[in-house]
């Protein structure tokens, strides 16, 4: 049918080059589904993307009210973009809380589509709204479209014999229907969609075909009624040939772990306890079970740790999953698996924190954590993912690490890479570098030590339990160079301190050097982590597209950091630090590398916008 | 799985031992066990290399630098999550866990129930002095109301556990008692822990002669201990005394103690290993002034968690087949980009 | 104490509610218990300063904001630990502790048993939904074998913990039960608790429309649920039913139902809510197939915690005289060197 | 009987400046009791002096070996000292192992008295001895005393009808009283000590009655003999005018605790779970029940900060004492400390790390982990305490800052100091200064809010549970501020974010210059924290008296610093910042300040040594 419409749609289509809509609504509106139907839409159609969900804390929070407003950001491009955009040129707004929030973000002359059906007195109070802001004009700078969803969307199914609840839990297709309208879109990938959920999975094909319904009613709607002056096209952009699917960051993250169970042949064994915004990776690998990877889910996060210690001991690639409270639970436990130096990985996915803090929102506020919260001098190598995509490899190389130095590693993504969407190329599994796993055999046993090392890597050796001649007892306290056997001798302990030390340190030889992008010296570096890779390149790009002396790097390694970061630092006037912190990157690389930096803090629980970093920058730049 | 090709030579007592100093203090009732620990693996005929004891921090916990198996001394209170953490690893291993009654009551508490509750294939040795040795005798969970240790100068006021009943509470399927120093007796019902299904739950009486000597005086004490315990063996009455004078009845949901001079044989309790609600019987608050049972107490048919997570993956892979990477990273709504 | 220039006129439930907006799913079984609380607070007579609501983390710990009363939003588990110590540093204050069955049972499961153990007097009401709410829909150590949720996609394997059986495990000395939308004996149960000395645990059998719903569906629905359950009351005999036209029996260790067709009434068991052996009969795995018992289970005489600590105190400044600093740091191996 | 000794002691007598005395022998030869007592005496005598205490991980160490040897070092002066000292003038050895584990430290030509009732084949193996060290020469740069301390014990009390093994357990003062007898110290004091411990409260005066008679025995046994050419005399040092005691960092904690309870007029609840080196602060204060005080031995050291949380929450005085390992389970709490803005003491006597380390050694490690070791941005108060008396006036500066911020607060000590003694000057009571606490009350019901700031110090009101009309809800969620009502806006956490950290940062306005002893400017200062204070203090006097351009500055502040800290470093060519970790304060130093820094690390799980820092003094001035 997406194709008839077209034929009927014969007022002015204008090509855009990008646009941005942001769906809000209720959390019971069903906006974080509207709004990822319009992404994997955008994808097939061929537009590079990136999405931004941002929900309420509360699982229902009260309906209508401004706290309870949950959105859903989409930007699609027939360019190159790193961001969800900073300002709409969209809005959804199912009711009046979703309207007055996000007004403040959109674009100047953006257009708004509102459900009028839900402007009532109570809406309104609910809402904290004096007046009705349909009418009190501050919807003078945007172009207004009122639609009755509600109505509309009964009247659509009014023979369908559904009841009420059901009619009403489809009004989001129907505004989603006339945006797919608005920017050309075919309707067939959400149909498909609703065909296997609703139709297949949740046995309920009535709802399939209403939903359906209301979702073709929407499109033409906008078609008949013209609504719209203009309708948009969004050309596919180049992105490079491969093959690709949209993905979230948790969803990268686990299908990383079933990649590394398989490229090292060890069984992963994923202890965790739910905790927000990370639940989704356990939720996610406890469907490989045909992988042989174990889930289990703990009692806490000090026995989900210690259930992966364990695994680790028993040869398997042990791994938790948490956010920042639960890796505070989690530190001691941490420490036993430095000091018995095994294998282990430590995923953080960042929320805004201290204590229960912000759990919906995004931050990158546990750098420091993971770097020293812990009893001791206890090194630990840290990485972090940049981008939704990006963890897919960031895990495998964690794993890599982990099992080559037999070490904890800690990996940091953040709630914005972990619930962000992107447009992802897939790998060929057969470019991925198997991982190297090397066990002692009972040919070993004759002088066989547990502490003895890799000369290279400093490594000791990983001997399983069921290996005869190989038993040995590890544990907690200090332990004798090479024998490993419980030692409070003070020269032995400076040398396993320093051991410890230098194993980490050695991890550099690994590295890759430091790669910039733009300037190769000059005025300003703009040096990041983790989720803030996005906004930072489309802000120096621009900048360097511009001319102007300005460059952008990426850390994935934050302990340790690559060999040529000092060098790379050194070669532009100005180091700007950007983090969703108060500056912990910035402390770090001064303390460690005692070079200057400026740091750029930013904790609102939001993600930096390109704009911010642009404006920031070209202050330096004076 | 490498436990395949070993020697099959019978091993001995001397087999498990290691090359490290026994750090216990002398006349510390862990040597007793560790001696019948090492007994029992004999019995059981048991290959080193199949072999891990998991144990916490205390003096209690040092256990595995002394048997000569694998062995991992982890943190305070967290053996059951590491142990659970082997099983799900590798299954075919046999678990030991030595925990200490603060290690595995106190801080570890939280662990222990859920172990247990779960029904981990491990074997758990709580060696309960009702003190805290290595931190130089405060007082502990199980420690008696009124105990005047360094941290309580006036007393304890906090009602102890019964371990037992903790274990009971928690749901577990396997639930003996054994004393320090009654090492054939403690290998019989280390051999039948290791044989059930679903994980196992032992308390030992053990003495620290240093910071709290004599706590299990009269259990301990050859002389008169028969006259404060009972050993409950399944399908047979409870008798007990010295003089083997003494039996147990059940009157309504209440133990007594009854002199077989005025009472037969026949009207005493017959004990059911499988009933939990008898065992409860005996735990301290419901039926105090009782003698200490010791044996089994409590076993009924489970399966192991750690078997019931490896169908699920059996019958994943027999239900989607093996997992394939190409199969998981290239579905669901993918698209391509043409060159 | 501050708790005793206050306004006498009495309170109504309004005066118990706070200006935030609730923020549960409409259909939450919270929203009844919230109501039923303010009701007994009203009916208590108590003074909304003299009265503190703990909670951990997870739908229902959301209670105490709304409470115009002081409350204290914790973190996850940590409940009771920082209960305990408000108890510590004022005895006076009403505590009252709310949780869920992750918060309670799942990392918070050690110092539940430790407060109940310890006997410190907290009246804890525990919001069960046999499920993770806020994390949105993970199985919980309450939920039963073979429950598919997100994180147990081909069914959970573990054996749920039944946390009436946990608290008389930790020798709890008030356990009782209720059912969310059956607010007057709610309320009672509360009352009885609210004057129990020791610590009192409340099961509070409660809906999450969204991600269990009907977990509790035979106790909930009008129609059925007294078939289903059973009001337990001290010295009454066991009888229930629609009709009242069942009962049940003791046999042996046994409960079992009778059907008061064929069975008088004198037969049926007399609750004895003193006896915590008889509400161990009730635990899921001694007597499958019973109806579910609400009202209070187990009720025996204890002493606060707290109370033993102050009257150690008492008896300290009686025993020594008010500590003075002059005296402590002037005492022992003192010397004094001239100017 | 102290007096006719002297007199019958007609050999020469040297008088000496200082000594240094170590006893050494098994757990079990009581030399811990040993030493005390000669540093009682030697404090009475009015000497100055430092002690260290070194005992193994063991409860009882297999006897006889080395891991198995329990050393207490003593030295005494007529001057002003800092540290224990370098290496001993004597060295008791109760048997092989003792011997042969402390011979590296002595001085040359040190004495060495040996029981050599103890060099039996059997216990030579027990010390993995091949040879015997009294005949293998290896003793031959000492002076060698031997004596049958067994024997010559049994033959004391042999008609003393003593049981065997008690006999055994008084061959400790023999050597005691042979001590005094060269060093010219009366027996009083150990008399009155013997009498009150044995008679009166273990009510066994016929033990105290055989150890006086062994005690004497052993000084008569020295004095007869004539085994020592000499003894010597170390007069009393002149130590400032006023009254002292002898204490230990532990206690001089536990007394600063009923003081700052005293001084606040709050109850001090103090929730702990006991762990080495810390467990004695529990039992000491379980002993001031008639203080008030109230102790709660937890389940866990999450039950007990959670416990005194909940005290502070409840308007008394939280507090909650441990090390490193139990301080890491803390984390998450003392971040709902932070979120709470809640008075709490988080005292961590440091021990050897990582994990469960080196739980009887000392070490500084855990400085970053105060620091940083929790979830998002969570600026904490750090202060330490730099010696066994100065712990009180910290503990007391510590819950000022808590309760006047209305913040949780770190202090920092270490088995060093929690072990250690010295002579203490005790305080008048009437000099200590009041802590003010400032409660609102139900006249403030008003227009209460629980989040408006006071504006000298940011702090929120204490209202306290009881109160009428001040009921409020606080909770580990994001505040808004001033009504401390859940709120997730972006600004607003920003605004907090800041507000959390400025008002730790303020609490520098409280903070006093930081002091310099030494030249005022010029070459090198050295730059400590906690209790490198001994050592630097006796290195850079030692130096600066010698002309040297040298200066020393200690720390009681480590977050946030004194704010003359940047200004008094750049006074100096070099900065020498020794630490018993890996650089941790140097780096944060480095990190925070941007100044550069010589870290001079040793993790060793032993003090520094005079010697030590003097040598890497003289390096850097070349
Ligand atoms: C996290 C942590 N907290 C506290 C300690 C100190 N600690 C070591 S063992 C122990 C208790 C020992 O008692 P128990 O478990 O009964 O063992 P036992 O020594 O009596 O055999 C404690 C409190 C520690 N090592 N780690
Ligand atoms: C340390 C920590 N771990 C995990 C979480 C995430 N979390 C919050 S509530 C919860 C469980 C909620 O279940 P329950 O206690 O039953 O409460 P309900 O929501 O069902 O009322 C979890 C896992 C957290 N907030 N903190
Ligand atoms: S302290 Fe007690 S438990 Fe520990 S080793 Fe000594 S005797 Fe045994
Ligand atoms: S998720 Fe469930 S428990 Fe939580 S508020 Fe909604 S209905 Fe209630
Ligand atoms: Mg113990
Ligand atoms: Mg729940």
């Amino acid at each position: 049918m997406s194709s008839d419409a077209k034929t009927t749609n014969d007022r002015a289509v204008e090509t855009l080059e990008q646009a941005t809509i942001r769906f809000a609504g209720d959390s019971g509106d069903g906006m974080q589904i509207t709004g990822s139907q319009f992404t994997n839409t955008s994808a097939i159609v061929g537009n590079d993307l990136a999405t931004f969900p941002d929900y309420p804390a509360e699982i229902r929070a009260p309906a209508g009210t401004r706290p309870g407003v949950s959105g859903f950001q989409v930007r699609f491009s027939s360019f190159d973009i790193h961001t969800p955009g900073d300002s709409p040129d969209v809005l959804v707004a199912m009711n009046p809380a979703a309207l007055v929030v996000n007004l403040k973000d959109l674009q100047p002359n953006a257009i708004v589509i509102v459900n009028t059906d839900s402007f009532g007195k109570v809406d309104l109070q609910k809402a904290k709204c004096e007046t009705n802001p349909l009418e009190d004009g501050s919807l003078d700078a945007f172009r207004l479209v009122k639609v009755q969803l509600t109505t509309l969307t009964k009247e659509t199914l009014k023979d369908d014999g559904l009841d009420a609840k059901s009619v009403q839990r489809c009004k989001n297709f129907f505004a989603l229907g006339m945006v797919y309208w608005l920017y050309n879109r075919p309707l067939d990938v959400t149909e498909r969609w609703l065909h296997e959920t609703f139709g297949m999975r949740r046995k309920k094909p009535e709802l399939a075909e209403a939903n359906i319904k209301v979702l073709r009613a929407g499109y033409n709607y906008a078609d008949i009624t013209g609504l719209f002056q203009t309708s948009y096209e969004v050309p596919k952009a180049d992105l490079a040939p491969g093959t690709y699917r949209n993905i979230q960051g948790n969803q990268a993250l686990g299908m990383g772990l079933a990649a590394a169970g398989v490229l090292s042949g060890k069984r992963i064994v994923l202890g965790s306890y739910p905790i927000t915004p990370a639940s989704d990776i356990l939720h996610q690998v406890a469907g490989y079970k045909n992988f042989d990877f174990v889930t289990f889910q703990a009692e806490d996060e000090i026995a989900a740790v210690c259930s992966a210690i364990g695994a680790s001991f028993a040869g398997q690639l042990g791994v938790t999953t948490t956010s920042g409270p639960g890796f505070a639970l989690k530190s001691e436990a941490v420490n036993l698996a430095i000091m018995t130096e095994l294998p282990l990985l430590v995923i953080d996915v960042q929320r805004g924190g201290p204590s229960t803090g912000l759990p919906t929102k995004t931050e990158q506020s546990d750098l420091l954590q993971a770097l020293f919260g812990r009893n001791g001098d206890s090194p630990i190598p840290v990485l972090c993912t940049q981008s939704p995509g990006d963890c897919f490899d960031a895990v495998i190389e964690a794993a890599r690490i982990a099992i080559r130095y037999m070490t904890p590693v800690v990996l940091l993504s953040d709630g914005y890479i972990a619930n962000g969407a992107e447009p992802w190329r897939l790998p060929e599994v057969s470019d991925l570098k198997p991982i190297e796993v090397r066990h002692p055999g009972a040919e070993d046993a004759e002088d066989f030590r547990p502490y003895r090392r890799d000369p290279e890597t400093l490594a000791r050796p990983w001997a399983i339990p069921g290996t005869p001649g190989l038993q040995h007892r590890i544990g907690g306290l200090e332990k004798q160079d090479v024998t490993g056997n419980v030692n409070y001798d003070p020269v032995n302990h400076q040398r396993m301190t320093d051991l410890r030390h230098d194993k980490v340190a050695r991890i550099a030889q690994d590295i890759p050097p430091l790669e910039t992008h733009g300037a190769s010296e000059g005025k300003v570096l703009v040096l990041g982590w983790g989720s803030t890779r996005g906004p930072i390149t489309g802000a120096v790009d621009r900048l360097f597209g511009r001319g102007e002396s300005v460059a952008r790097a990426h850390l994935r390694h934050l302990n340790p950091f690559p060999s040529n970061l000092a060098e790379v630092m050194a070669r532009y006037e100005t180091v700007l630090v950007p983090e969703m912190n108060k500056g912990q990157l910035a402390l770090i690389l001064r303390g460690q590398l005692g070079l200057e930096v400026q740091s750029y803090s930013k904790v609102e629980g939001q993600p930096f916008t390109t704009d911010e970093i642009m404006h920031r920058v070209e202050e330096i730049l004076g | 799985m490498t436990t395949m090709n070993t020697t099959p030579e019978p091993l001995t007592k001397k087999d498990f031992k290691t090359d490290q100093d026994v750090r216990w203090c002398p006349g510390c009732g862990d040597y007793a066990i560790l001696n019948a620990v090492q007994g029992a693996m004999v019995e059981l005929g048991r290959r080193r290399e199949d072999v891990v004891f998991i144990s916490g921090i205390g003096c209690s916990s040092r256990f595995p630098y002394y048997m000569e198996t694998y062995g991992f001394h982890t943190i305070h209170g967290r053996a059951p999550a590491i142990a659970t953490g082997v099983k799900l690893a590798n299954p075919a291993l046999d678990v030991w866990m030595v925990t200490g009654d603060g290690d595995a009551l106190s801080i570890g508490g939280n662990h222990l129930i859920h172990a247990l509750r779960r029904r981990v294939g491990i074997k758990m040795l709580l060696f309960n002095n009702r003190i805290y040795g290595l931190t130089k005798g405060q007082y502990s969970p199980t420690s008696e109301v009124g105990k005047v240790t360094k941290s309580t100068p006036m007393g304890s006021l906090d009602t102890p556990f019964d371990p037992i009943q903790v274990a009971l509470g928690a749901g577990a399927t396997f639930i003996a008692r054994g004393v320090d120093i009654m090492g054939a007796e403690l290998i019989e019902v280390m051999k039948r822990a290791a044989l059930h299904e679903g994980g196992a739950f032992i308390e030992i009486m053990q003495n620290c002669n240093i910071f709290n000597d004599g706590a299990w005086a009269d259990v301990a004490d050859r002389n008169i201990r028969e006259d404060h315990l009972v050993h409950v063996k399944h399908g047979e009455p409870l008798v007990f005394g010295r003089e083997s004078d003494k039996g147990i009845v059940l009157r309504g949901l209440r133990l007594e103690v009854v002199s077989l001079a005025d009472h037969a044989v026949e009207d005493l309790l017959v004990w059911d290993e499988t009933d939990a609600a008898m065992a409860w019987l005996f735990c301290g608050q419901v039926s105090p002034g009782l003698p200490s049972p010791i044996g089994v107490l409590h076993s009924r048919p489970a399966e192991n968690f750690e078997d019931g997570i490896y169908r699920q993956l059996a019958a994943a892979r027999e239900k989607k087949g093996a997992g394939s990477l190409d199969a998981l990273l290239y579905s669901g709504d993918i698209w391509t980009v043409e060159g």
